[in-house]
């Protein structure tokens, strides 16, 4: 729902901008970065602030999340265990230096050196070696089969330059980064801005928007007020509770997008209990009426599922939807010898994390009333709840959100092996066919494979799914800005009108 | 007088010695950071990697030591989630903190004293009642709650002032109020029964005995008396200001300790923790020094020849 | 003027009728004297009555969320003050939440108290090197802003009632412990603890006899200006989103939930603030009141 | 009669504590002639500290009332000055010196600027004078070092020093009455000594009226030409102070004056009044002092005693009534 | 008839240590600087001196109500200066004291039936059952009456408060008992009545007192023999007749003659001294007393006088006694000054 402001009074609004003429652009951020060197932090609010600084090999499209070239102009596999790149030609970084395979070889090296601890280096485990082919090629040559490359390159990596990190060290690159992005830096002061401003050199052209400013605002009030006092010009993350009076006022409109980011009730398997039995966990999706609670918690701001992966993922496939039926769900519970009456089961749920979320578990706990089953909604501060999720101490469901979730390997992976406790499911089986997939490498068989595993993961009811997360955004009226599914804020993307 | 300077000192040294290990321990038992840094899919092997790398593994004793040993040569270690010097950025953040804080301090003085002065003054009257009643009402309200009214009013429903974040004076404007509006309460109270103490005393009808005019007699004699107890209250209040610091900055996005030190605690960034903590203990072990030295000061009675 | 003219027979009546009054008159006959402290006092005593009551006078269940009547404004649909985010009535909510205010004050005020005075009058009584160790942890505790003393421990150690109460105490014994002593300094530098010895009273029973029951003015005075103070840093901690569980109805909770909804619910934020800023108000008052009639002295404290 | 510098009549004065009022002046005369020091007597809570600030204006504004009569300084009628007038005398016209030399100087400033306020109030001075006015006076009671005295703090001064300062303070207006109360009360012997010599060699130079209140006969005896009496907020007896030693009228000053030790035999029982002064609410009809009193008869519980006058001597007692008089 | 001694005090100190806050030096408060004297059966000591010069300090050294810093106390023979505290409790029912303040000497939260009930119970005095009657008769002897056993102190006058404070320390029928000031604090009126309660006990028990006191007058009236203090130390100790008859001490002298007169027609030769006390965490050196003095001789400034003894007991510390040649002249001088 694009925003359809009132009146169209005329902007006269003191603060704010006359129209065209404005080429700056404040966004209101909830915290700030980490660090601004490239590579290091995993966490959303660092990457996303610093993707306007340095750009990525391969980008995906903000719509579609298909991948797309950016540094790199072409990816191919040479053999199982080698993938080929070849690079844009007259690219510069900021201070002039030219990108080349060796900045390639340099920034990938760089999350594989220990000594760096960089949180990306697990996930880059795979890979052996970074060869330096050509100044605009270079190849990759990894340990194991590793479909998943494209995407760890595109998600993760970032390219740096390495003459000046070599040249300042670490501590001072981690605070004046040097990329070849659209944006270069200007200043930044911890927990209060960070400042960019436009690289009239940038490869892809000018940006339109000359002055960016992330300014951080960590409550959503303050933000909300900054926005409609006209301080800054957009934010992300609004409660849907707070839409209509965004849409309502004078210079705002609304921006909408679902996103990659998906939201489940996890049903644990790793230890004893009425979980266990398969029949409990699809009953439990039948006595959950998702639409309920996407209509009324989250006033219909939200996809849902009803599998394992989000129709934006690749390979999605559709699959069986449980819907709502509270009388199967009785006979189900009762099939498996247990009186739902005499039932009672923990819910736990972070507040504040994700969407409403300690709040859709009041509303998965009162629709599990109606079936008699007694549920115990337990919240926990959010480092509480991962850890009680890492350590596997998590009682029988919980709530939980995984993204940006493109690739079918990595969600899957990640949610339903033994190893992974983020859906805390296992099942024998089940893991069995992941393994076998996961090391499929040709495109046709490896859909194949992922279409069976999403049936069966349904058919198994390894989670309740909920909903891809819409992510919601306050916007000035005047801006071109099209939210991305991968939630970042690529400026260079947006303009004035 | 020197004397005094490092005994004092010494106890500044054991407080906030104590003040580390209490808070070292309290926070190696309540969980392990590792968990919140690292991606969710990082597999187990790198976090027991990353745990040794940051000693985490080691037995509680031998981090104390370690820890303790570094922290004396000004080491906390790096922040968690930015590896950067984890003191460096708690120091970072102390001007806007003081900012914050000393604005508050001088607004509620400015306000505080002159009404507490005057309310004394006109003890009795519908001034003096309705000013009391407003300092009772005006210590019960919280902070916090005050300042989502003001943002209510001053941001949201006129759009007079910004409701946050930091920089210029005008951000400075509604945090400030917030903070000083406790303050102001608790020092005109203060200010008041101060001066009606001093105003009971002998000396002051001697004074007034003497045929000293009763504005002279506030402004000249009370006055000086009053300041003797006002300024270690203003001293101890700083504390509840840097106290109230924390809720001021989280509710008005100020970028100063307080905040930062919200944010670690929620993201265990235990190394910020402990840094904050330090400086936090010392700032208000050094505001109390100079309490005393202020007091010793203006009260001639211990001052030094 | 004519208003008061009931009191001030009554006054006068105390004051020709030498008889000496019981504790609960002399309590009440003084109370009347002083409207701040009446108003302190009725504000208290309804405060121990709606939490005591709370189940039976909620007009709704507070914790039932009926979605479809979320965010109603005051006056709405049988809701006084309206509803919230999930559509639970406010009123119920508030009055549930003075429970856990109710309970906070007390509890903390109990073994903050019960903590401090033991300490201040091991440390007062037997002072030597027991007096030193002790003194300098309550100089350490102290050398920490209260508040973020709280948010600290209870950051660390985790949410809930319990813990909360748990840091309030750790973070508010000092007070006691702190006065407590001082009290103890004073009363054993009096005359008639001197007396004592010298009528050959052994220690311990001067400690309990003599000194105990001159410290529970002190004690209850402290006590009462301090409840208020734990019940807005409950508040203040829950706001920041560590207090006591966000499911509970609590006046902190409240807040730091509804202040989301500041721009478009006002009655969110408003009802739960003014039930703190009522309650703070009455237990100061009642304390001021308490402080100003029991020891006119403590004054400067 | 202009030879009067100050005279009181019928001074009642009513105090407001919470809702209760209490009137612990109830109808006080006297007067000083000039050059005359004027003793007052009475135990603790008679009314001598309020009837003397009552002519200071001192009273708190608030909580008191004098509900009648009048306070003739110098031929004005002081009960109703405006408070700016008022200040003209003090420190100038009157001066106060007060019982407590320890807590009667301000303890942040320096004895300079302590002694300097009522030359800056009264007298228009440059620094220079005022500082060697100051120092004249504080020379003139026996202060040595007064040069660097002037800027030390009271609290680096002793008892006996700081009363010497008070009486300089008093001096420097070069007032025409100087009130003490109780000027020596909380000083040893030695220093009372001191203190008392050094009063009656200032009166003597400066020609000054003195009001001196005490509850030492001895003082009394030592200082006073005259003598007022009060018991429980009224004047029982005014006398001459030879008169008074020998020939106390009223059963009160008998009873003082015979309980002294010195009037007692060594180690025998002292002649002592029974009971105790009443409170200013416990005091009921009649004579004040009737409850207490040896002499007391039907009458005197009764009825208020008039004051019966004889020559100079004045005594508030039925015994003296000339229609009663039957007893010794 | 030598009277027995009850209490022998030889050499006694009592010194303070003070901190002066946080800036200056701790300093040492000689309050009571070596000093001997011993009290016989019976009779009434009294100790006499200005302000802080070491009088309280030496009756709760006795008492040890505070512990002495050095020398020997020896109550009916026995040394007392080192029984621990619970040794000493069980002497307290043959040594009692009475304070100054009546108003802080009661506990201001116990009825008068609790307060008088300590000691007896404390002590184990007399059957359970005949104590409260005990209580009454004594109530009955300082002038209360058994109406007032359950009120509490502030419902009675000072003079009132002060029978009390007397009445708990004669319950327990000690041998001896220090009074501190007991009437300083009282109006004239009230301050005869206490006086000859005083009076009255000792007749009637045989008491003996320590009566510590500023007030001459009182002293001349009701005591047998009388110690002079000045800055810790004793400068004369006389019998009372013979001390106001004839006081060799120039400090005495100068003391006795600061007294008011009791009768405006009565003359009186004044030695007025000149000066403040010096305080006692500084005396001056030799005589503490020459700075004042106005027979100071170089002699003064440098030594400590010894005691010199004259007829009946009487001594003095003081130079112009020790050199004794000169004797006679100096007296003369002193005495025609
Ligand atoms: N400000 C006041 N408010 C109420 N009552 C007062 C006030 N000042 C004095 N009084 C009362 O007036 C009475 C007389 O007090 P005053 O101070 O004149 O006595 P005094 O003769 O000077 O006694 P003392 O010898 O103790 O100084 C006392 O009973 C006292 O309680
Ligand atoms: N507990 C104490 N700590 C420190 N100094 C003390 C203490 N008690 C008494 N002194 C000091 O010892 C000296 C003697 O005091 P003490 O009370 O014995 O004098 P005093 O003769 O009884 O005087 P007064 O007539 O004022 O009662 C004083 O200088 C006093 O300051
Ligand atoms: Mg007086
Ligand atoms: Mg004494």
């Amino acid at each position: 729902t694009e925003g359809t402001s009132g009146q169209d009074e005329p902007s006269s609004d003191g603060n704010n901008n006359v129209g065209n003429e404005k080429d700056g652009l404040v966004i209101g951020f909830e915290a700030d970065a980490g660090t601004l060197m490239a590579n290091s932090d995993v966490n959303y609010t660092t990457d996303t602030q610093i993707r306007n600084i340095y750009d990525s090999l391969i980008e995906r499209d903000g719509q579609t999340g298909e991948y797309i070239p950016s540094l790199a102009t072409e990816w191919e596999n040479v053999d199982e265990l080698t993938w080929r790149l070849t690079l844009r030609e007259g690219v510069k970084f900021h201070n002039g230096a030219d990108f080349n395979a060796e900045s390639v070889k340099f920034s990938i090296d760089y999350i594989l050196d220990e000594t760096n601890q960089s949180f990306y280096r697990s996930r880059w485990a795979n890979v052996e070696e970074v060869t330096v082919l050509s100044p605009t090629e270079v190849e990759i040559k990894t340990s194991v089969p590793f479909p998943s490359l494209i995407q760890r390159i595109t998600e993760d990596l970032l390219i740096m330059e390495p003459g000046y990190v070599e040249e300042v060290g670490t501590d001072i690159a981690a605070k004046e980064p040097i990329g070849t992005g659209a944006y270069k830096f200007v200043e930044w002061s911890r927990d209060n801005f960070l400042k960019l401003e436009a690289n009239e050199d940038y490869w892809q052209g000018e940006p339109a928007i000359k002055e960016v400013e992330f300014r951080y605002i960590p409550e959503f009030s303050s933000r909300m007020s900054a926005f409609l006092g006209g301080e800054i010009d957009f934010f992300k993350n609004i409660p849907v509770d707070s839409v209509a009076e965004i849409e309502s006022a004078e210079n705002a409109k609304i921006g909408e997008v679902s996103s990659a980011r998906i939201n489940y009730l996890a049903l644990n398997t790793f230890h004893d209990g009425p979980l266990q039995d398969v029949k409990v966990r699809q009953a439990l999706n039948y006595a959950v009426n998702v639409d309920e609670l996407l209509e009324s918690i989250l006033n219909g701001y939200g996809t849902k599922m009803t599998g394992p992966l989000a129709v934006i993922n690749s390979n999605y496939v559709e699959t069986n939807d449980y819907g709502y039926d509270p009388d199967k769900a009785v006979e189900l519970i009762e099939e498996a010898g247990y009186n739902p009456e005499e039932l009672t089961l923990t819910l736990d749920t972070p507040n504040g994390r994700y969407p409403m979320d300690s709040h859709v578990a009041q509303g998965i706990a009162s629709q599990l009333q109606k079936i008699g089953v007694q549920v115990e909604v337990q919240v926990n501060e959010w480092g509480n709840h991962l850890e009680k999720i890492q350590n596997r101490e998590m009682g029988d469901m919980f709530i939980l959100g995984w993204g940006p979730a493109f690739d079918p390997q990595s969600t899957i992976e990640n949610l339903f092996t033994e190893e992974a406790p983020y859906s805390s499911f296992y099942d024998e089986e089940i893991e069995a066919e992941i393994q076998e997939t996961n090391a499929i490498f040709n495109e046709e068989d490896r859909f194949e494979g992922y279409a069976n595993l999403q049936h069966d993961l349904v058919e198994q009811a390894a989670w309740v799914p909920l909903w891809q997360q819409a992510d919601l955004y306050a916007i000035n009226k005047d801006l071109n800005f099209e939210p991305r599914v991968d939630e970042k804020m690529q400026v260079y993307e947006m303009s004035w009108n | 007088m020197l004397d005094f300077i490092i005994k004092r000192f010494f106890q500044v040294i054991v407080v906030v010695f104590l003040a580390l290990t209490v808070v070292f321990f309290l926070i190696r038992i309540s969980g392990d950071p590792t968990t919140l840094f690292l991606p969710p899919d990082a597999p187990k092997e790198q976090i027991e990697e990353y745990k040794e790398l940051l000693g985490y593994n080691r037995p509680l004793i031998v981090q104390y030591g370690d820890f303790m040993f570094h922290a004396i040569q000004g080491d906390f270690g790096e922040s968690l989630r930015s590896q950067e010097d984890a003191l460096g950025i708690v120091i970072s953040r102390i001007p806007a903190t003081f900012q914050l804080a000393i604005s508050a301090l001088l607004i509620a003085l400015v306000i505080a004293i002159p009404l507490g002065v005057l309310s004394a003054y006109k003890r009795n009257t519908v001034f003096d009642k309705v000013g009391v009643a407003l300092t009772v009402v005006g210590q019960a309200i919280p902070s916090f709650w005050l300042g989502l009214i003001l943002i209510y009013f001053f941001a949201a429903q006129f759009k007079l002032l910004p409701s946050g974040g930091g920089g210029t004076p005008i951000h400075l404007i509604l945090p400030t109020l917030t903070l000083a509006a406790y303050s102001v309460a608790r020092f005109t109270r203060f200010t008041r029964s101060a001066m009606l103490d001093v105003l009971r005393k002998d000396y002051i009808r001697t004074s007034k005995a003497s045929g000293v005019p009763t504005f002279r007699l506030i402004m000249r004699y009370a006055l000086r008396n009053s300041l003797i107890p006002i300024i270690t209250l203003v001293a101890l209040d700083l504390g509840v200001l840097l106290g109230g610091a924390v809720i001021t900055e989280v509710v008005f996005s100020w970028p100063g300790v307080g905040r930062l030190l919200m944010q670690s605690l929620m993201n265990r960034d235990f190394p910020i923790v402990l840094a904050g903590v330090f400086i936090i203990a010392l700032i208000y072990a050094l505001v109390n020094f100079i309490a005393d030295v202020l007091y010793a000061y203006v009260n001639p009675q211990i001052r030094v020849k | 003027m004519s208003s008061s003219l009931p009191q001030s027979e009554q006054a006068i009546k105390n004051f020709v009728e030498p008889k000496r009054k019981s504790g609960i008159e002399t309590f009440f006959s003084n109370l009347l004297r002083s409207w701040t402290g009446m108003l302190g006092f009725i504000i208290i005593l309804s405060l121990i009555l709606i939490s005591l009551l709370g189940q039976w006078i909620t007009p709704f269940d507070p914790y039932y969320a009926e979605f479809g009547k979320k965010l109603l404004p005051p006056m709405t649909d049988g809701h006084l003050l309206g509803t919230d985010q999930l559509g639970r009535d406010i009123f119920s909510r508030i009055i549930m939440g003075a429970r856990v205010s109710v309970i906070i004050g007390l509890a903390t005020a109990l073994i903050a108290g019960l903590i401090g005075t033991i300490i201040g009058i091991i440390a007062g009584f037997f002072r030597g090197w027991v007096d030193v160790i002790l003194m300098r942890i309550v100089d350490v505790t102290l050398s920490f802003p209260f508040i973020l003393l709280v948010l600290v421990i209870n950051a660390i150690i985790g949410a809930g009632l319990r813990n909360i109460i748990i840091s309030l105490a750790v973070g508010g014994w000092v007070i006691f412990a702190r006065v407590i002593r001082s009290e103890v300094l004073a009363l054993r530098e009096k005359e008639f603890i001197t007396a004592c010895i010298a009528t050959g009273v052994s220690r311990f029973e001067i400690l309990i006899k003599h000194i105990v029951p001159n410290l529970f003015t002190p004690i209850i005075i402290l006590a009462s200006l301090q409840i208020g103070t734990y019940i807005i840093a409950e508040a203040s901690i829950s706001f920041l989103g560590f207090g006591v569980a966000p499911s509970t109805p609590a006046w902190g909770n409240m807040l730091n939930e509804g202040k989301d909804y500041i721009f478009s619910s006002w009655w969110l934020i408003t009802f739960p603030g003014l039930a703190i800023v009522i309650t703070a108000l009455g237990v100061n008052l009642f304390g001021d009141w308490l402080r100003d009639t029991l020891d006119p002295e403590l004054k400067g404290e | 009669m202009s030879d009067m510098i100050l005279k009181v009549n019928d001074l009642k004065i009513q105090f407001k504590t919470g809702k209760k009022t209490v009137q612990p002046i109830r109808g006080v005369d006297f007067s000083i002639k000039k050059g005359e020091t004027l003793g007052v007597v009475g135990e603790s809570g008679s009314g001598k500290s309020v009837t003397s600030l009552a002519v200071m204006g001192l009273l708190p504004e608030k909580t008191s009332e004098i509900i009648s009569g009048e306070i003739i300084f110098d031929g004005k009628d002081l009960t109703n000055l405006k408070e700016k007038q008022f200040r003209k005398l003090r420190g100038n016209d009157i001066s106060m010196i007060f019982q407590e030399p320890m807590t009667s100087l301000n303890p942040v400033f320096t004895i300079g600027e302590q002694l300097s306020e009522p030359l800056k109030q009264h007298r228009k001075m440059s620094k220079k004078e005022i500082e060697s006015t100051i120092i004249d006076v504080l020379n003139q009671v026996g202060i040595p070092r007064a040069e660097q005295i002037i800027n030390e703090y009271p609290h680096q001064l002793s008892g006996g020093m700081r009363q010497r300062v008070m009486i300089s303070l008093a001096l420097l207006g070069q007032p025409k009455l100087i009130i003490a109360d109780e000027p020596t009360t909380a000083l040893d012997v030695t220093i009372q000594a001191q203190i008392l010599k050094l009063m009656k060699d200032i009166k003597k130079e400066n020609d000054m009226s003195l009001l001196l209140i005490t509850h030492d006969l001895g003082v009394v005896a030592e200082m006073c030409d005259r003598v007022v009496v009060m018991y429980a907020g009224e004047i029982v007896e005014v006398a001459e102070v030879n008169e008074l030693f020998d020939n106390p009228l009223h059963p009160y000053t008998k009873g003082l004056i015979e309980s002294l030790p010195s009037k007692n035999t060594r180690k025998n029982r002292l002649y002592s009044i029974k009971g105790q002064v009443p409170k200013p609410d416990e005091i009921t009809e009649g004579c004040i002092f009737a409850n207490r009193c040896p002499f007391a008869f039907e009458k005197c519980f009764e009825e208020t005693p008039p004051i019966h006058q004889f020559g100079n001597h004045m005594s508030k007692c039925w015994l003296q009534d000339s229609n009663k008089d039957e007893v010794s | 008839m030598e009277a027995k001694i009850l209490l022998e005090i030889k050499n006694l100190k009592k010194h303070f240590e003070i901190s002066q806050g946080m800036f200056k030096e701790k300093i040492n408060v000689r309050a009571v600087d070596d000093i001997s004297f011993s009290i016989k059966e019976g009779e009434t000591f009294a100790l006499v001196g200005e302000s802080g010069c070491g009088k309280s300090t030496t009756g709760r050294t006795i008492l040890r109500l505070t512990d002495p810093t050095d020398g020997q106390i020896i109550f009916k023979g026995k040394n007392i200066e080192n029984l621990p505290y619970n040794q000493m409790r069980s002497l307290r029912n043959s040594m009692q004291m009475v304070f100054q303040d009546p108003y802080a000497s009661l506990n201001p939260k116990k009825t008068i039936r609790q307060i008088l009930m300590e000691p007896l119970r404390v002590h184990s005095k007399f059957p359970k059952e005949e104590r409260l009657e005990k209580i009454n008769n004594m109530l009955k002897i300082v002038g209360l009456s058994e109406e007032h056993l359950d009120r509490y102190p502030h419902e009675f006058s000072g003079g009132q408060r002060q029978r009390i404070g007397i009445a708990r320390a004669v319950i327990l029928q000690p041998d001896f008992i220090i009074a501190d000031e007991p009437v300083s604090a009282l109006d004239v009126s009230v301050q005869s009545q206490v006086i000859n309660l005083m009076l009255d006990l000792q007749k009637e028990f045989g008491l003996t007192y320590l009566f510590i006191s500023h007030d001459l007058s009182v002293i001349e009236h009701m005591t047998d023999r009388v110690a002079v203090m000045y800055l810790g130390k004793i400068v004369e100790i006389a019998d009372t007749e013979e001390l106001f008859a004839n006081p060799k001490h120039p400090y005495t002298q100068a003391l006795i003659s600061a007294v008011p007169i009791s009768h405006p027609t009565e003359e009186k030769e004044r030695i007025i001294l000149t000066g403040d006390v010096p305080s006692p965490a500084n005396p001056p050196s030799g005589c503490s007393f020459h700075t004042r003095c106005p027979f100071a001789m170089d002699v003064c400034r440098k030594v400590a006088p010894e005691a010199k003894e004259f007829k009946n007991g009487h001594k003095a510390n003081c130079h112009l006694y020790t050199d004794s040649e000169k004797k006679e002249e100096k007296e003369y001088a002193i005495n025609h000054s």
